[in-house]
């Protein structure tokens, strides 16, 4: 089994079925910590994606984007933060 | 002090690269090698020595971490597959003897990345740390391990 | 062989990434599922990045790999502990299973300073039964 | 917000993050990047900062105000835009320097053009940003 | 011809929008530069137009690429036209504005906005790319947004929720068109879609994505049935603002419609039906509206609408004559219809207020501003010889050459409404005695402002009224004009030929 | 691929309109967005699909060896997004105005600017 | 010639200069200008007696054909005479009349510019010229009419005149731009020698029918007659000059001039006759019926006036030679009854004609001045009114089978005529003189010698017609008619019907006049049948008008931003439904489609769950995160098909729309749902043909195979001279950097639109 087949066959799928899971929690929440979690769950698979993308069509560039990706997925998480607790305060 | 040494040793790395006049990383690594050995050599102050033990210290901290980390993940496997009924969570309030806002950070880091714990808050005078834990058999023990495992081997590198 | 490590690598990644998936969706409130989340996909996330860094084996790849993984590692906890905190406050109802909470009423509803001696004030979010 | 454990944070992260958008910034010509991305990236860089100290704070980290980063960004494209004309080439006619520079790649007028459009998003975004949080 | 100089007019407005910025709180330093620039860019619009009309159509590769793979800027004699009008329009509302508006307005970067919307206006006009003319569309969109709402008031932000929806969808709209575009010929550039266009056999695909275009820019020139954001907002903004809306924003729709329907949609059976409907109940639905406005401002709003169907009646013909008819009506429409803007804001200076049923004994206070004011009215409702008379008798010729006699009934019920109500106007607000004027919320009386500024109010509306007066009395010059540019866009060939420097032959 | 991607296009509009044709501010917002990603999407669509190939050029090469994807759509959609953020950061601030003015976010109540008087 | 024409708008335009230094000297200064203007115009009597012409050519837009082409014939040196030499009556008159005026200033102003215009309109053998004179008239009487223009009525009344004659220009505009594009030039010399083809072209009907209503609404003819009564709210030179000599003539002269272009057709005739017929008996009924002085003399003008578009319907010689006579007569007499009524207004302060009674012991001179006005108007012999008179029976006596009735009717117009006219002129100055008016006194010289003068010269044109036979009128008849017959005027044409006829007229008028006693009861009568007077049906006219006016623009601009997206969309929809369904044809190349793979699928599912999730949400919340999960989605398709610039840009933007959504989230109230199931579904049924549609269409053009010519430059090119390696970059700041400067330059706008949002508001501090 060559690399390539190895990652469409074993890793994507699984990651794939780790999104599906990820986002039936974000479909159920309830809270909204719940769905914000789910989301920052969801980029960092995305990530990995990435990854495993990069590997698959041999793009190292792609590593970039995983970086931007983690970034924004703190500001996203801290930005949820700051206004559930702006929300509280209201 | 260890600040200053550790400068000395990237200028005399710098000036390896000058001497050689090759700009490639890995003469920078080479450089900053020797010149590490050399300072260790002329080191006599007692302060000023601490520099070379800090650094496999450092070496040994990660490697801890590094296993910390490998364990709770481990542990975490172990309970997604499991019910919640072994679970066995609380909020439990851990005493800081670190005081500066970067050792609490690290710590807190720290202690997010050992198995089922999560830390929840700070309070506003810096002598307390909320952390919430999966499983807690006993209170007790819980803030010992943190003490024990996480904070003396921070204070060992810090201070 | 070189194939080999990034398959082990990436494999243990994915399975990192799997089960966090799965205990997000069975633990029973939000507390434990950012906690679980916090751990296991740095780990995963770090496999698998560790992978792609084999794979290329180039000094700017690997170098961009630590970076970000550095990068998760220190924002995850701290991501995650600010999220916990706010669904404190706004009192996201915690597990009823959870025995104790050093953290009930410690935080001034109005300043959201957080005490470190006890208090009883309002900021306790209420206990459910019901997974959600 | 009023957590420590963010606040200290924020204090490492954002030169780590500025380092990384100038470096997107500068990488844009040959490999994905460039200015907007650079300059998203050093927006969001600082509104974290925000986030954690408080707008005052940042606003003295950035010392200039964003919104004089904007004309100052629009200037440095509209010069490189037409500085073509000085040598009666047609507007934004790109301009090189003939060698290349270590690390940053080609020196030309694309890059005084990338350079100001990082600048304009910066000042346009913290603005946005910072005029909200201001009000909230 | 070659020139690369072409886009000045508008690189001269962005500078000028630059350097304003960077005077952020010096607001006395921003009214004398605004104006300075704005006589600047006036010079600068003379001379392209100088230029155009005596060297034919200039343009410039953008970068240095060629057409099509760069973007093209176009001069031809409509673009350079609208250029010189609109930079007129321009230095007339700079001093209008620095006359009326509040300084807490001119404090938010009041005068940089301005210029870059009319940076943004002369780019559209010379934008020879369709995803180039899409950005210039977004930059006048957005500063017509910030305009508008200004200052907050509540019926700003009533309006300025229907203004911004309507906008933006068109702006997708827009987009989608351009992704169609895109997708059908793989080029941008005008001439070269022109041609791909003209060679893809599938004419229905075409006309469906016309069909698009003309929802897009249909909803920006407010035509029937996509006008309703204008008679909800236009009369909300300061005066001065209003007055640079009024004259150009819908134009630039126009505008847009005549290019493309000319040089890559035109002479579809179909659409041409769809254009005549559309422009018989824009001018119904303008005139009505108008006859019913107890308020100023929202009467010329509604005349707008109707002018607009005039316009679109030419488009619809697409005849020659009728082409110089809408031409010519759109240059006569941008001048009047801002000062009429300027005007409406006068009256409410000197009132404070725009309620035509309460305003009164203009013609006895003011009786030679009255006159002064009469020209655009009159203008407006094309008394012969004034400027909205001559094309009238285009679109007339226009409707009779393509067999669109119901066109002209309503563009002659158009006349008249618009007649209507500009007479009301007159006996109400200048001729009857004004009983109980309410007292003004806020802002200063027209008796209340300085000497230079009651100037530079009454400077603005002199000016442009002397500019319609040129355009009536020297129909001449704007005919032969008109007939030029009429001629240019029925037959494109040159257009193409000259972007793409290669002999083609369109169908 | 294509036809997924079509049938979301599809879906993006109609929501998009679903969403502009409610009452409330809020949701024709999210309706402009919605249209907005229909219509970033439909451009790359059109510029045809490329897996895997992005339109860089390799170090060392000069020009591209193998297939790449169409970068003209890409930077026209950049363009695009970059313009929509500009455009829906103003409309976003535009109801918290609005809301904070008139204390309504039912489009229902903002209707005095269109009477006839 | 130019001068002279325009002269009069130079004066018009310097009067604010004028009233600002030498306000005193104004009336005079103005009275000149008529009478100058006379004298030129008399100059040039002897060269174009012989029904010739002259010409005088000014360049204005050559290209379109639209000159200062000034045609000096007969008719024109007619009105010319007219316009100038009553004229200077009424300016003079003026003088006094309005003296001491705070407007008096202006209203030269307007009498001047109003002279001109007219002027213009009788002398431009330019059709396109006249026209533009023809509606400059229309608005100097606007202006004229409301001059005193705080009072109400007056205001309406000059409305009502401008909408009615306007309206007519309009059509008027239209009949002569088809006429000039049959005959393909605007200059009426020009148009003569192609009378034959206009008359035979498929336009005919359309040009005529249009310049009747333009003619017919000038001239105040049935049913657009009654803007002229109400436009007696004028001051009184007003409704001299304009109502009764010039303005309201100049249909007439329209109609005159056309008569040999147009004329001498079936429908040219019936029409003009019927409606002539229909004005003169209809305006002379009603003009017995009223009491105000003003009120009689603007039905008794509009009656007239259909005498003269009867006559030019019956378009004989005879019948021309009458109109022709009937022109200079009426604009006489009339003009001297509006004067005298003028100076009785003046004077007493009542038009009341059933209280003024005796004046002739105060004001002599009026009185003979209304004596022979009242005389000239009945058509007694010596006056010239006798003269016109007698040669239109002759003329209604020539038409064979038409004629009696015909005839009757012109004779039953001139009885009922005949009492309107005495009782104008004559009826005031006899009998008793109320106490009420013991004070009047004789006014000023210029008010009564103008009416005085105007009567001379009706019993100088009635005694000698050979003075105005050779100068003028044969001239003015050769140009109506067109032909180069000799015409004589008599004023003893023997014994014959016509004379029989007049005789009846006279008896019959004066019986009526003698019996019949003008009374408010009377007129009480006819307001009966002011319900179905074209009037009142215009009113209701207008009326159901802007009641429309109102369902259309309240339907279409109901205030409700959905209602507009809905049309918007709808519209759109059926243009590409129809298109669609009409011409576009749907094929699918399966060759073309890539296949899917698992994760893409996964990606296809979550982004519309997402869209699902953002739009059904009750939570607003919970639609922005799920929209941060579809622009997420969007994000992974642009990294899986080779844009990672996109993803990058559209992740970074999606998240900080998201965190503005957020920040502002909860500043806004309680979500709500507030519209209906049945509303939702049918809303969503739209969207879902909407959605439909686009897809359909996305996949046609998809299947369309387009040029790569462009993406492949852009790459080929890329780094050989734009120096890099990542194309969409490049294309950002090199290829296509004018896009990405206007796009700055939008976030600027946007940044600065957002700021000002913020900080500025202008809205009063609302009270706790
Ligand atoms: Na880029
Ligand atoms: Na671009």
């Amino acid at each position: 089994m060559s690399l390539q087949e190895y990652f469409h066959f074993i890793i994507i799928p699984l990651l794939g079925i780790s999104v599906i899971l990820v986002f039936i929690r974000f479909v159920k929440g309830p809270s909204l910590a719940d769905r914000v979690i789910a989301l920052d769950m969801l980029i960092l698979i995305s990530i990995c994606i990435i990854a495993v993308y990069s590997i698959t069509f041999n793009q190292s560039t792609f590593l970039d984007i995983a970086m931007l990706f983690a970034l924004i997925a703190f500001l996203s998480t801290t930005a949820y933060a700051f206004y559930l607790e702006k929300r509280e305060r209201k | 002090m260890t600040k200053s040494m550790f400068l000395n040793n990237l200028i005399l790395a710098i000036i390896w690269v000058m001497a050689t006049g090759t700009l490639a990383e890995e003469n920078f690594i080479f450089g900053f090698l020797i010149s590490f050995g050399i300072l260790y050599v002329i080191t006599i102050n007692k302060q000023d020595r601490k520099y070379f033990t800090i650094l496999p210290k450092l070496v040994s901290f990660f490697l801890f971490m590094f296993w910390e980390i490998i364990k709770t993940n481990l542990v975490t496997v172990k309970e997604s597959l499991y019910a919640k009924s072994k679970l066995k969570p609380a909020v439990v309030k851990v005493p800081l003897t670190v005081e500066s806002d970067l050792e609490i950070t690290i710590l807190a880091i720290m202690v997010s990345v050992t198995p089922g714990t999560l830390v929840m808050d700070i309070s506003d005078d810096k002598k307390v740390m909320y952390v919430h834990v999966m499983h807690v058999s006993n209170k007790q023990d819980f803030i010992d391990e943190v003490k024990n495992k996480f904070e003396k081997r921070l204070l060992e590198i810090l201070k | 062989m070189r194939d080999i490590l990034i398959m082990i690598s990436s494999t243990i990644g994915v399975l990192f990434i799997f089960s966090t998936s799965l205990a997000m969706l069975r633990k029973p409130d939000v507390y434990l599922r950012i906690s679980v989340t916090s751990k296991a996909s740095t780990l995963g996330v770090g496999l698998i990045l560790l992978a792609t860094a084999i794979f290329f084996n180039e000094y700017s790849v690997t170098t961009r790999v630590i970076a970000v993984i550095l990068f998760v590692f220190l924002t995850v906890p701290i991501g995650s502990h600010m999220l916990a905190r706010a669904a404190y406050f706004t009192k996201t109802p915690i597990w009823g299973g959870t025995k104790i909470d050093d953290l009930a009423g410690q935080y001034d509803p109005e300043t959201h300073k957080l005490h470190s001696e006890k208090r009883n004030t309002s900021v306790r979010p209420e206990k459910t039964d019901k997974p959600s | 917000m009023k957590s420590l454990l963010f606040r200290t944070a924020s204090d490492y992260l954002l030169p780590l993050l500025l380092l990384f958008s100038l470096f997107m910034l500068l990488r844009g010509h040959y490999e994905p990047g460039g200015g907007f991305v650079g300059g998203l990236m050093a927006s969001i860089a600082f509104l974290i900062h925000s986030f954690a100290h408080g707008l005052k704070e940042t606003r003295n980290i950035i010392r200039i105000n964003p919104m004089t980063l904007m004309p100052i960004g629009l200037m440095l494209t509209f010069l490189a835009g037409i500085a073509p004309w000085f040598i009666n080439e047609p507007f934004l006619t790109g301009l090189w320097y003939p060698e290349p520079m270590r690390f940053i790649g080609m020196l030309g007028s694309a890059l005084v053009f990338d350079i100001g459009v990082y600048l304009v998003v910066i000042g346009a975004t913290l603005t946005i940003m910072f005029s909200i949080t201001e009000t909230v | 011809m070659n020139n690369i100089l072409v886009i000045a007019p508008i690189l001269f407005q962005l500078f000028a929008g630059t350097v304003l910025l960077f005077f952020w709180t010096k607001i006395h330093l921003q009214k004398v530069l605004s104006i300075l620039f704005s006589v600047i860019s006036l010079g600068l619009g003379i001379w392209l137009f100088m230029l155009t009309w005596t060297e034919g159509i200039q343009f410039t590769y953008a970068g240095n690429w060629d057409a099509p793979f760069g973007i093209s800027f176009v001069s031809d004699l409509l673009s350079a036209t609208l250029v010189l009008i609109a930079s007129i329009s321009g230095l007339a509302v700079s001093m209008f504005s620095v006359g009326t508006m509040r300084e807490e307005r001119l404090k938010f970067g009041f005068f940089p906005i301005i210029h870059f919307l009319i940076m943004g206006l002369c780019g559209a006009f010379l934008a020879g790319d369709m995803f180039n003319l899409y950005v210039w569309f977004e930059v006048v969109i957005i500063a017509s947004f910030v305009l508008l709402t200004l200052g907050s008031t509540k019926s700003q932000l009533e309006g300025a929720i229907k203004y911004v929806s309507l906008n933006l969808l068109a702006s997708s709209l827009f987009l989608i068109g351009i992704g169609f575009v895109y997708g059908l010929t793989g080029s941008l550039n005008f001439a070269d879609v022109a041609v791909k266009l003209s060679a893809i056999s599938n004419r229905g695909l075409i006309n469906v994505t016309a069909g698009i275009f003309l929802v897009a820019f249909g909803i920006k020139s407010a035509i029937f049935p996509m006008y309703f954001w204008l008679p909800a907002s236009y009369h909300t903004p300061p005066p001065a603002v209003s007055a640079i809306f009024g004259g150009l924003l819908t134009k630039l729709g126009v505008y847009a419609l005549l290019r493309t329907f000319t040089l890559m949609f035109g002479g579809d059976e179909f659409l041409g039906i769809i254009l005549t409907i559309i422009a018989a109940l824009t001018i119904l639905s303008g005139g009505l509206g108008a006859l019913l406005q107890k308020n100023l401002s929202k009467a010329f709003g509604y005349l707008i609408i109707c002018h607009i169907g005039f316009m679109i009646a030419g488009l619809g013909m697409f005849t020659e004559v009728a082409i110089l008819g809408t031409v010519f009506y759109l240059f006569h429409d941008i001048i009047v219809k801002t000062n009429l803007f300027m005007m409406a804001g006068l009256v409410l200076k000197i009132n404070g207020t725009q309620d035509i049923t309460k305003l009164g004994g203009m013609y006895k206070s003011y009786p030679l501003l009255s006159i002064l004011l009469s020209i655009p009215l009159f203008s407006l409702v094309g008394i012969p010889p004034l400027s909205g008379f001559w094309p009238k008798i285009f679109l007339i010729q226009g409707g009779l050459a393509s067999e669109d006699y119901f066109l002209i009934a309503f563009i002659v019920l158009g006349s008249f409404l618009t007649l209507w109500v500009v007479a009301k106007i007159w006996a109400e607000v200048f001729w009857k005695n004004a009983v109980n004027l309410p007292v003004k919320a806020s802002g200063l009386y027209f008796n209340q402002l300085s000497k230079t500024n009651q100037i530079l109010v009454i400077i603005p509306i002199i000016f442009l009224s002397i500019v319609s007066l040129y355009i009536g009395f020297a129909a001449e010059n704007i005919y032969v004009l008109s007939e030029k540019i009429a001629a240019d866009l029925m037959n494109p060939q040159k257009y193409i030929e000259t972007i793409l420097g290669i002999k083609t032959v369109l169908p | 691929m294509e036809i997924l991607l079509i049938i979301i296009i599809g879906l993006l509009h109609a929501g998009g309109l679903y969403m502009l044709l409610r009452r409330s501010m809020f949701k024709i917002i999210i309706g402009l967005i919605l249209l907005g990603n229909g219509a970033n999407l439909l451009i790359f669509l059109l510029g045809r699909l490329v897996k895997g190939h992005p339109p860089v050029i390799e170090d060392g090469m000069k020009m591209f060896a193998d297939l790449y994807a169409d970068p003209l759509p890409q930077a026209v959609i950049l363009t695009a997004i970059v313009i929509g953020f500009g455009l829906q950061s103003f409309a976003i601030i535009l109801i918290k105005s609005v809301y904070k003015v008139l204390e309504t976010d039912d489009l229902d109540e903002l209707n005095s600017t269109d009477e006839e008087i | 010639m130019i001068l002279a024409v325009l002269s009069g708008f130079i004066f018009a335009a310097l009067v604010p200069f004028f009233s600002k230094y030498f306000k005193k000297a104004i009336p005079f200064v103005f009275s000149a200008l008529p009478i100058l203007l006379f004298i030129f115009f008399i100059s040039f009597i002897n060269q174009i007696n012989l029904g010739s012409h002259l010409m005088f050519s000014y360049s204005w837009v050559p290209s379109v054909g639209i000159n200062f082409d000034f045609r000096l014939d007969g008719l024109s040196m007619l009105f010319a005479l007219m316009i100038t030499g009553i004229g200077s009556l009424v300016f003079l008159y003026t003088a006094n009349y309005l003296k001491d005026h705070e407007y008096l200033d202006r209203f030269y102003g307007y009498l001047a510019m109003f002279m001109a215009s007219m002027l213009g309109v009788v002398l431009s053998d330019n059709l396109m010229t006249m026209f533009i004179f023809w509606e400059l008239t229309s608005i100097s009487s606007f202006f004229l009419i409301g001059f005193k223009n705080e009072d109400s009525a007056s205001r309406k009344s000059a409305l009502t005149a401008l909408g009615i004659t306007g309206l007519g220009g309009l059509v008027l505009l239209a009949g002569i731009v088809i006429l000039a594009s049959v005959g393909n030039t605007y200059s009426f010399t020009e148009l003569l020698s192609s009378s034959e083809v206009i008359k035979s072209s498929n336009s005919y009907h359309w040009i005529i029918g249009l310049v009747f209503v333009g003619a017919f609404t000038k001239s105040a003819q049935f049913p657009f007659h009654f803007w002229l009564p109400g436009a007696m709210k004028a001051p009184t030179p007003v409704s001299t000059y304009l109502h009764s000599a010039t303005m309201v003539k100049a249909g007439i002269y329209l109609l005159a001039r056309f008569t040999p272009l147009l004329g001498d057709t079936y429908w040219w005739n019936v029409t003009l006759v019927t409606v002539g017929a229909i004005s003169m008996i209809y305006a002379a009924v009603h003009s017995i019926f009223r009491v105000d002085l003003k009120s009689i003399l603007a039905y008794s003008t509009i009656s007239a006036l259909g005498i003269l578009v009867f006559l030019i319907g019956i378009g004989t010689d005879k019948a021309l030679l009458g109109a022709a006579l009937f022109i200079l007569a009426h604009a006489l007499y009339k003009a001297a009854l509006f004067l005298i009524t003028g100076i009785i207004d003046h004077e007493t302060g009542s038009r009341d004609i059933s209280k003024l009674r005796g004046l002739q012991k105060v004001m002599m001179p009026v009185a003979i001045a209304g004596f022979i006005a009242a005389l000239s108007s009945a058509g007694v012999p010596l006056l010239i009114g006798f003269i016109s008179k007698e040669v239109m029976y002759e003329a209604s006596l020539q038409l064979g089978q038409w004629a009696i009735i015909l005839t009757i009717l012109i004779v039953l117009t001139k009885i009922l005529l005949f009492v309107a006219g005495f009782w104008a002129g004559i009826k005031p100055f006899t009998g008793t003189l109320p106490k009420e008016f013991q004070k009047v006194h004789l006014p000023s010289t210029l008010l009564w010698v103008p009416p005085l003068l105007l009567g001379v010269l009706s019993l100088t044109f009635g005694i000698f017609p050979g003075l105005m036979e050779k100068s003028l009128i044969q001239s003015v008849f050769s140009s109506i008619s067109g032909s180069e017959t000799v015409i004589e005027l008599k004023l003893w044409h023997g014994i014959n019907t016509a004379l029989m006829l007049s005789i009846l007229t006279l008896a019959v008028g004066f019986a009526i006049y003698w019996f019949l006693q003008p009374s408010e009861k009377n007129f009480q009568k006819t307001i009966r049948f002011e319900r179905i007077s074209p009037e009142m049906l215009t009113q209701d006219f207008g009326n159901i008008f802007s009641w429309f006016a109102g369902f259309w623009t309240k339907f279409f601009q109901n205030g409700y931003l959905r209602n507009y997206v809905i049309t918007i969309l709808a519209f759109l929809t059926f243009l590409m439904g129809y298109r669609i369904f009409n011409g576009v044809k749907i094929h699918i190349d399966w060759d073309q489609i890539s296949e899917v793979t698992p994760s893409e699928i996964i990606v296809v599912v979550l982004m519309i769950i997402s869209i699902f999730i953002a739009i059904i949400s009750t939570s607003r919340t919970t639609s922005i995160v799920a929209l941060g999960v579809v622009g997420f989605a969007n994000c992974l398709f642009f990294l899986f098909y080779s844009a990672p610039d996109l993803a990058m840009t559209q992740f970074s933007i999606d998240t900080l729309t998201v965190l503005l959504f957020m920040l502002i989230l909860f500043k806004l109230p309680k979500n709500k749902t507030y519209s209906s199931k049945p509303i939702r579904i049918r809303d969503s049924i739209l969207s879902l043909i909407f959605g439909s549609l686009i897809a359909i269409l996305v996949l046609e053009v998809f299947e369309y195979p387009s040029s790569t010519e462009i993406s492949k430059f852009y790459a080929d090119n890329a780094y050989v001279l734009a120096k890099g390696r990542n194309v969409v970059n490049i294309i950002l700041v090199d290829y296509r950097a004018s896009d990405t400067i206007v796009e700055t330059v939008v976030l600027v706008i946007a940044a600065i639109g957002v700021f000002s949002l913020m900080k500025l508001d202008l809205n009063p501090v609302k009270k706790n």
